[in-house]
């Protein structure tokens, strides 16, 4: 399968879920999008990874793909702890003011 | 003897210290015998050097004024036969006026009293280092020191605008003049290296035509400017604001003639060059034309007067103009003699007349005060040439110089002098002939002038009477002692052939007959019970003066101020520094456009982030091509 | 046109449709369950691509606890009834243009990288996705950064603690 | 080391200050250090002290082969002078008055005269570059607290006008830092830097730009009359004085020596801008009717004179530019003082309210008689010599510009003879009816002024003598060029 | 390490003395002594005593640039928690885990200092963030706390997806995750260098330049700063700011100078520096509250820490340091006094040199530095920046143009130091915060600004020996 369709495959999902971010105004939903983003980046670190295992250039070292799981591994952990904090600055947010509509945002402005 | 030499001028400067500095201390009668004794005092060491005959062709040089590697001035004098002769003149007839002066100014209170010695003194101890000087950077000095000193006497009477006017006008249109003496001075300093007379002199052969041409116009321009000649002559007639003594002394005597010293003193170079020597004779003939017409009108006796100078000085510039610097200073000597009198005798008929200044207002003093009568009289005669008057001999003799240089010149320098003979004779009838035209209180008031002032009229009038005889022409068994004094300075102006001697013989009868002719016309004319002074027609246009203050107002003047409010208001304002705070008001303006990009809304930052990464992009890949473009625009 | 092939498309075909349906639907809770659908269509490439262990990662973590907390934050504001403001649609246009623009950069420069398209990648075989292989590594290379994110935990309970317990 | 006291005494003395109270301690306080260094220049001057003190080099930023470099040339003791002087003719007459919060103002008086002490003995590059900011840092906060109304933005325009200018000359000298030999700052080294044409060019204008806003040059003189305006008169003194001397000061021995090929070849621009600000800034002047603005006007006119003489490479105008730095300084800082004395006891500056101050203040009208001709160049003022000897330069140069800008000479005496009439002839107004005399200090200060004035007018070689070397220094490079 | 190592230590034990100290003055002190301790060991580090040997080889390398930063970091903490522990008392029970986070945010700091592998870099940059995204919401009463603190966080996680974009496509060109480029199984060439790893190191720019907040990815620091509480925006505007610098510098040292000369990467830092210095410059001069004027001019300050970024030589390098310390002082100073001021605006310092003198002079003093005036260590940090964009040649304009907003930039500063001095006013201030101990070590602050100005080698030789 080559590897161009995997970059493909995952920068459409990256981009969709950037246009996500952009469209939507719900606070939850926009980290839901950047979650896709980053699980468009893990597709695309997996599929480097096998890519990176194959090639092995004469005279080059191997090249292990193991790192790029590892990666993957270490983008979902600190995602993890990302979404406790995002989530509970949200409902922080949400006990204000009642909204998680980000356009009401704009206290601070200019 | 060098020492004494630097006295003549540091005695009034002492005295300009002293009376000014005390000004509050000293009394009237102090402070008057303090500023003539060291007049005085000068007089007399002059006297001595003259009769030493303490004179050398090379300087005393006293110390470096400004010295580099380029050029050297020195601070040194020159004392020789010009300088001594001019001397004589300023200490002599200074210190006249200085005593008459004294009671002139009587009524002045005792500040101000001294104050106007210690600028009397100043006066002279510029007009003495201007004559002494032994380069041109020193007589630049002088030249400016006289021209302050006559601002600050002009401007006496500070509390009247119109003389502080006057003032201003007198030493700006000088400094229009010292503009052409100070280009004079670094083109010479430039050729030379040097503006001492004697090296200048001795090696004026090495410059081309057009150095000494140029040099010489520029230092035209500055006796100009200093001498009242076309077309920086008007600030003189103003110039009789000041007390009149100050007239006498300066704006008739001394100050004024500086001009004719300079280019006495430079005659080497003009010499040199006949397109000045043209210059110079056609613009002082026109002067003296011009001056004694405008005379001829004048109401104000004073006013009268000056033109009648500025036309004199006319009458000398021709004489220098065709080449008799002697008749040129002889014509000095005399015109300060009879003319410094006719101030004085004037001012003694304004203290008279309790300061009335207007002729109208005058006639018959003749009774009234007979002294300033009779030495007014020979002051008249003397300016208008009479026979053997001091005013004769000189202006002969420049008239045969004319004669000698060309006809046309001669016949009109003739026409000034009858011209001259006919306005002094005017005022003369109108001041003490007929009946006196003034108030009741003025005629109360009439009484002649304390001894302090008719003194010095007595002199004068005997000088101005027998002035005329060191240079009588031979015919009438006189000599040229006067040339032959200055001959190692001036080279003599030669009178030509028999032929002229008969010519004088005309010019005597001629003389006699038109002065006649003049007494008796203007005696019908104006010796009369009623005058009124208005004229029409070409008469009022010389009354007032060929309109030329209104000329220079308008075409001068106005502009010039326009001109500057324009630069003020628009271009400096509006213009640059408009400029400067626009650029502030558009970074404030930018500032509130700009700090709406920061709307507050996550999305438009993000958006916009995402944007400029894709723009970034494109520049990247693309740089090679934008650079490109850049440079073709840069 | 094995199966393989066959699998690979239409897990992409799921993916790409779901989210997709991620960004479109109005309430959020579909939004979050399209979510979840991405994810197992991903873990599905994963197991193509012999990552078994990143796949069952994450149905656990993603699929499994991240995405429940979304629910229970969604449905404890039941956002239902949120105050409807005014949609700027052209916000949208723009959002998607520029989406499409960084898709367009994107792919361009995997197209331009001509040798790319010659690099294919083998489904179905090679081990480094195993868990051994992955543990080793992770456990002398990667030990460091495996350390360290214990702080970044850290700082995050602190902070769940700060932000979240109710002021008194 | 007197090289270094120099500095040292104002600004330890002006540290001092900042801690003292009440106004009595602190003006005597300043009066001394200004006595003090004013001792110490005299002394180098006539030579009491070895001439070895005169300069003073210690290492300070090995690193970026920054030394902290003092040397002395005659241009530079006897602007140190002149900045010593104004100092103590500053303090003097204004001793009666009392300032609020005395000891700021003493302190950044003297900050202000240590920073410019400072520009005019550095050697070294960068330190010139930190005492020329530190000698306007002072200045801005002295002009923005004692003032007028307007002070804050005239003051903040002159910091910014000023502060781009020497940023520019700090790029520039970066630039040249990387082109010397041995990396140094020293100005010796950057004489020897290898720069080609275009180079030298272009650093030419970054330096020359930051000093023609101080000077200030025509296109960029609009701060000036602005803040000389808006400023307390005893602080435009000082700024008028002395502070901008440093622009052309700083041309004098930084440009010429280090950019001799560019200054030659662009020696006609300068001139060309330098007539205009002397005939623009005078033909304004005439039409002034603020005595501040009027002396403002008239010294960018003197100013621009000064830059176009030294540009036109000769020996007179050097000389004259040199001694003329020191007799502009003397004479307008009587006329400031004049304007200070009347706008204190009169409270006004505008020459139509004033008038008739002859009658009520003869002693005043006296002095700044004086100043005035001073002002117009008379001879036997000390302002004639340089003038001189400037004019005679720019006619070396070429005729037409000597023809040109000898305008001025009319120009100057009609306003400045304007100035004079209108504030002290003619009838009191009522602004000056019940006028008094100038108090005893300035008076004293005025007269301390005009005894100089004249002396050096008469007898003006000791000032000649003083600069000589560096005369024969500037032009040897120019010639250098011009062979 | 040590300072990895005691950090973290130090935030577990601060943690535990929320439970444990009762006494809530003793925070302070306790955060202090420990930040002292983490000095020291830094320094001890620089000398080569560590506490452990562990091998850290590919992922940490510790040299001289990173420990010499880590001790300015950490000085300058211990600086912001002298001047501002009463703010942080002030904050509420939350105190001790306050210390924590800023603990955990320098073991953050120190390992972005540090890193040799993009894992860490990630992982750096998150421990950086999170705990500040916290401590930004950390006043949750305050509404504009919250919405700075959400704001942050999600553009903060917007822009870890981009990196991790960045970071994935780089992997993909080159086939590692080490910082040193490994020039085998290249694909895709251009210029010799693989497609994606231009694409992946651009994207990865933008994401530093987005913690560095460097225009145009600038736009969450002016609301943040301004939103969070001030000790907070202090300590996010000067030390953070500072080591997202340092790393952003790293990468670009190792990366960009690695890259072939042909791929020019000057054109998109210089459009970023002219960028950052117009946006922050010029909308810095129309506020009306000094805080976020403070914030922009933060901003501004950024761009010309890009100038090293720029030229990417030795100069810079020192540059940079010496630049993150002299603004890092003179902007904890001004923000410490500010959170005294109850009114935030200009005009609610006018007439503060009458009440608070010596407030007023130090702050005049960090105002002079920031606008980079002789003697104080501003300058020497402007000039740095200024020489080393200068010794990479025909780049002059660039400098020109800073130099013109440099200009631009005394408009704001000093109209602060206008209001202070020469308005008339009479300033509300919390006096019973001006402590003697307060008021102190703002001057020690003052001093050691004024100090490094007139001899910058009492840093810079460290650099050296």
């Amino acid at each position: 399968m080559p590897v161009s369709y995997y970059i493909i495959l995952a920068s459409t999902l990256f981009c969709i879920g950037v246009a996500g971010v952009l469209t939507r105004r719900n606070a939850i939903i926009i980290f839901m999008c950047v979650e896709l983003m980053l699980n468009a980046v893990n597709l695309l670190l997996v599929a480097f990874s096998k890519m990176q295992n194959i090639a092995t250039p004469p005279g080059g070292v191997i090249v292990n793909g193991a790192d790029a799981q590892i990666f993957v591994f270490f983008i979902m952990v600190v995602a993890a702890a990302e979404v406790s904090v995002g989530l509970a600055i949200i409902v922080m947010m949400y006990r204000n003011v009642h909204s998680i509509d980000i356009n009401f945002l704009n206290r601070l402005k200019n | 003897m060098n020492a004494l030499v630097l006295c003549i001028p540091l005695l009034p400067f002492l005295g300009f210290l002293i009376v000014g500095l005390f000004r509050n201390k000293l009394s009237r009668t102090m402070s008057g015998i303090l500023a003539s004794g060291f007049i005085g005092i000068s007089f007399i060491l002059t006297l001595v050097i003259f009769f030493s005959h303490y004179y050398s062709a090379n300087a005393i040089t006293y110390f470096d004024f400004i010295s580099n590697s380029q050029y050297n001035i020195s601070f040194s004098f020159q004392v020789d036969q010009l300088s001594t002769l001019f001397m004589l003149i300023i200490t002599g007839v200074g210190f006249l006026i200085h005593v008459y002066s004294t009671a002139y100014m009587r009524e002045e209170p005792p500040e101000h009293f001294a104050r106007y010695f210690a600028y009397l003194n100043l006066f002279v101890f510029s007009m003495l280092l201007l004559v002494l000087g032994a380069n041109y950077v020193i007589m630049f000095i002088g030249w400016e020191g006289v021209g302050i000193c006559s601002y600050l006497l002009i401007g006496f009477w500070f509390k009247n605008n119109q003389f502080n006017y006057a003032a201003r006008k007198a030493f700006i249109m000088n400094r229009i003049g010292d503009v052409g003496f100070l280009l004079a001075i670094f083109w010479i300093l430039t050729k030379f290296g040097s503006a001492d007379y004697s090296v200048v002199f001795s090696n004026s052969s090495t410059l081309s035509v057009a150095d000494v041409t140029g040099i010489t116009i520029l230092l035209f321009v500055g006796a100009i400017g200093k001498s009242a000649q076309i077309p920086l002559y008007t600030w003189l007639p103003d110039a009789m604001a000041g007390p009149t003594p100050v007239s006498a002394l300066i704006h008739a005597a001394t100050m004024v003639t500086a001009g004719i010293y300079m280019i006495a003193r430079s005659n080497v170079l003009f010499s040199m060059s006949p397109v000045t020597m043209d210059i110079v004779a056609v613009i002082g003939l026109a002067t003296a034309i011009l001056a004694a017409t405008i005379a001829l009108f004048q109401n104000d006796i004073k006013k009268v007067l000056a033109y009648s100078t500025v036309s004199q000085l006319g009458f000398m510039f021709v004489a220098l103009g065709v080449g008799a610097y002697t008749t040129g200073v002889f014509h000095v000597m005399t015109h300060s003699f009879f003319k410094a009198l006719l101030f004085l005798g004037a001012g003694s008929v304004i203290h008279a007349m309790g300061g009335e200044q207007d002729i109208t207002k005058m006639g018959g003093l003749r009774k009234k005060i007979p002294i300033t009568y009779w030495t007014f009289l020979i002051a008249v005669l003397a300016i208008s040439g009479f026979p053997f008057t001091s005013g004769f001999v000189s202006k002969d003799e420049i008239l045969m110089a004319a004669y000698a240089h060309s006809q046309p010149l001669f016949w009109l320098t003739t026409f000034a002098a009858v011209l001259t003979a006919l306005y002094m004779f005017r005022v003369f009838m109108l001041v003490f002939l007929g009946g006196f035209r003034g108030s009741e209180e003025q005629q109360h008031h009439l009484h002649e002038s304390p001894p302090a002032m008719t003194i010095p009229l007595i002199i004068l009038a005997v000088l101005a009477a027998v002035g005329g005889f060191v240079q009588l022409p031979e015919i009438f068994g006189g000599h040229d002692y006067f040339n032959e004094f200055l001959a190692p300075v001036v080279p003599a102006f030669k009178h030509v052939g028999e032929s002229l001697a008969v010519q004088e013989y005309y010019l005597l009868a001629g003389t006699v007959v038109g002065l006649l002719i003049i007494f008796l016309l203007c005696k019908k004319w104006y010796a009369v019970k009623q005058f009124e002074g208005k004229y029409t027609g070409i008469k009022n246009v010389l009354a007032h003066k060929w309109y030329i203050d209104e000329l220079y107002d308008a075409i001068i003047v106005n502009p010039f101020n326009n001109i500057a409010g324009f630069l003020k208001s628009i271009v400096e304002k509006s213009g640059i520094d408009g400029i400067v705070n626009g650029v502030g008001r558009f970074i404030q303006y930018s500032s509130r456009q700009v700090r709406l990009v920061q709307s507050g809304m996550v999305g438009n930052y993000i958006l916009i982030m995402v944007l400029s990464i894709t723009v970034l992009f494109m520049v990247f890949w693309n740089q090679d091509l934008i650079i490109g473009f850049l440079q073709k625009i840069f | 046109m094995d199966i393989t092939t066959i699998i690979f498309w239409f897990l992409s075909v799921l993916a790409l449709f779901s989210a997709i349906m991620v960004v479109t639907r109005k309430n959020p809770i579909f939004s979050v369950l399209w979510l979840i659908v991405v994810f197992f269509a991903i873990s599905g490439h994963y197991l193509l691509l012999n990552a078994q262990f990143l796949a069952v990662v994450n149905i656990i973590v993603y699929a499994g606890a991240i995405m429940v907390l979304f629910l229970f934050v969604v449905m404890m504001m039941n956002l239902d009834n949120l105050p409807v403001v005014n949609k700027n649609t052209w916000m949208k246009f723009l959002g998607v243009i520029s989406g499409g623009l960084l898709l367009c950069i994107l792919v361009s420069t995997s197209k331009s990288a001509t040798d790319m398209n010659l690099k294919t990648i083998v489904l179905k075989d090679g081990d480094i996705g195993l868990i051994e292989n992955l543990g080793k590594v992770l456990f002398t290379k990667y030990a460091l950064p495996f350390e360290i994110s214990s702080i970044l935990f850290l700082s995050a309970m602190v902070g769940a603690v700060v932000i979240g317990k109710k002021e008194s | 080391m007197i090289a270094l006291l120099l500095i040292l005494i104002p600004f330890l003395t002006g540290l001092a200050a900042f801690f003292m109270r009440e106004g009595k301690m602190a003006r005597n306080w300043s009066l001394f250090s200004s006595l003090l260094t004013l001792l110490c220049i005299i002394a180098l001057i006539t030579n009491s002290v070895s001439a070895s003190n005169a300069s003073f080099d210690i290492a300070w930023l090995p690193f970026l082969g920054s030394r902290f470099t003092l040397a002395m040339t005659g241009m530079v003791k006897m602007l140190v002078l002149l900045n010593a002087i104004i100092y103590f003719i500053v303090f003097l007459a204004t001793f009666k008055r009392a300032f609020v919060q005395p000891g700021r103002f003493f302190g950044l008086m003297l900050l202000m005269q240590a920073g410019m002490m400072g520009v005019f003995l550095a050697a070294d590059g960068l330190v010139f570059y930190f005492f020329w900011e530190l000698a306007l840092v002072p200045a801005y906060f002295l002009c923005s607290q004692w003032g007028n109304e307007k002070r804050i933005q005239a003051t903040f325009k002159f910091f910014v006008y000023t502060f781009l200018g020497s940023l520019l000359m700090l790029i520039g000298m970066i630039y040249l830092h990387g082109k010397t030999p041995d990396h140094s700052y020293a100005l010796q080294s950057f004489m020897h830097a290898n720069l080609s044409l275009s180079e030298e060019n272009f650093l030419f204008w970054l330096f020359f730009i930051a000093f023609a806003i101080k000077m200030p040059l025509f296109p960029f003189h609009t701060w000036q009359p602005f803040a000389y305006e808006q400023s307390d008169t005893s602080i435009t003194i000082v700024l008028s004085s002395v502070m901008v001397k440093m622009g052309l000061f700083a041309v004098l021995r930084w440009i010429l020596p280090i950019f001799p090929h560019a200054a030659v070849s662009n020696s006609h621009i300068i001139i060309i801008l330098g007539v205009i600000s002397l005939l623009y800034a005078s033909v304004i002047a005439v039409r002034q009717n603020d005595l501040k603005r009027l002396i403002a006007y008239s010294s960018i006119a003197h100013i621009g004179l000064m830059c176009a003489a030294i540009f036109s490479g000769t020996v007179p105008g050097m000389q004259g530019v040199m001694v003329q730095m020191f007799n502009h300084g003397i004479i307008v800082a009587g006329l400031w003082i004049t304007v200070e004395v009347i706008e204190t006891q009169y409270g006004t500056r505008k020459i139509s309210e004033l008038g008739g101050l002859a009658q009520k203040a003869p002693v005043l009208a006296t002095l700044l008689m004086i100043m005035a001709l001073g002002n117009i160049a008379l001879p036997l003022t000390s302002a004639f010599v340089g003038e001189f000897l400037m004019f005679s330069g720019l006619f070396q140069y070429s005729i037409i510009i000597g023809a040109v800008a000898l305008i001025s000479i009319i120009l100057s005496a009609i306003y400045t003879l304007n100035m004079v009439q209108n504030v002290f002839y003619g009838h009191t107004l009522p602004a000056t009816q019940d006028a008094i005399d100038i108090n005893r200090n300035a008076k004293f200060a005025m007269i301390i002024l005009t005894v100089l004035i004249l002396f050096l007018g008469f007898y003006p070689q000791p000032l000649l003598h003083l600069v000589n070397d560096s005369v024969q220094g500037v032009l040897s490079g120019l010639n250098f060029v011009l062979k | 390490m040590n300072a990895l190592i005691l950090s973290a230590a130090w935030g577990i034990i601060l943690m535990f003395c929320s439970i444990l100290v009762k006494n809530k003055k003793s925070f302070g002190y306790i955060a202090a002594f420990g930040l002292l301790t983490i000095l020291i060991g830094n320094i001890a580090d620089t000398y080569g005593m560590q506490i452990t040997h562990y091998n850290i080889y590919p992922m940490l390398s510790l040299d001289r640039f990173g420990l010499l930063f880590n001790s300015i970091a950490i000085a300058s903490t211990l600086i912001f928690v002298m001047l501002s522990t009463i703010e942080i008392r002030k904050t509420g029970k939350y105190q001790p885990e306050f210390y924590t986070l800023i603990f955990f945010v320098l073991c953050g700091i120190s390992i972005l200092t540090s890193y040799q592998n993009l894992l860490m870099l990630f992982l750096g940059i998150e421990i950086l963030s999170i705990p500040l995204y916290i401590l930004t919401g950390s006043d949750k009463k305050n509404l504009k706390s919250n919405e700075a603190s959400l704001k942050y966080f999600l553009m903060g996680a917007f822009s870890t997806g981009i990196m991790l974009m960045g970071i994935a496509l780089i992997y993909g060109g080159t086939g590692t995750f080490g910082l040193l480029p490994s020039t085998h199984s290249v694909v895709g060439t251009y210029h010799g260098i693989s497609f994606l790893e231009i694409t992946g190191l651009i994207i990865l720019m933008c994401a530093m330049a987005f913690k560095a907040s460097v225009a145009p990815f600038h736009f969450w620091a002016p609301d943040v700063y301004d939103g969070a509480p001030t000790p907070v925006t202090s300590f996010m505007a000067t030390i953070v700011k500072a080591a997202a610098f340092i790393a952003f510098f790293k990468l670009c040292e190792v990366r960009v100078t690695d890259t072939n000369a042909a791929v020019n990467w000057k054109m998109i830092f210089s459009i970023m520096i002219v960028a950052t210095l117009f946006i922050g410059n010029i909308t810095a001069i129309f506020q009306q509250s000094v805080k976020r004027m403070l914030a922009y001019s933060s901003i501004a300050q950024a761009g010309f820490m890009m100038y090293a970024i720029f030229s990417l030589n030795d100069i810079a390098k020192e540059g940079l340091l010496y630049y993150a310390l002299a603004y890092s002082l003179a902007t904890i100073g001004l923000f410490s006094t500010m959170s005294k001021m109850k009114d935030y605006t200009f005009e609610g310092y006018n007439g503060l040199a009458k009440k608070q003198p010596t407030l007023a002079a130090t702050n005049a003093i960090f105002l002079l530095s920031l606008s980079g005036i002789p003697l104080t260590a501003g300058f020497f940090a402007k000039y740095y920046m200024l020489a080393s964009v200068i010794k990479t040649g025909s780049n002059t304009w660039l400098v020109i143009v800073g130099v013109c907003f440099a200009a631009i930039s005394i408009y704001y500063y000093f109209r602060l130091i206008q209001s202070m001095y020469f308005k008339p006013g009479n300033p509300e201030t919390v006096d019973e915060e001006i402590t003697p101990f307060f008021k102190n070590s703002l001057i020690v602050v003052a001093i050691l600004i004024i100090l490094l100005g007139a001899f910058p080698q009492l840093l810079l030789n460290w650099f050296y020996f």
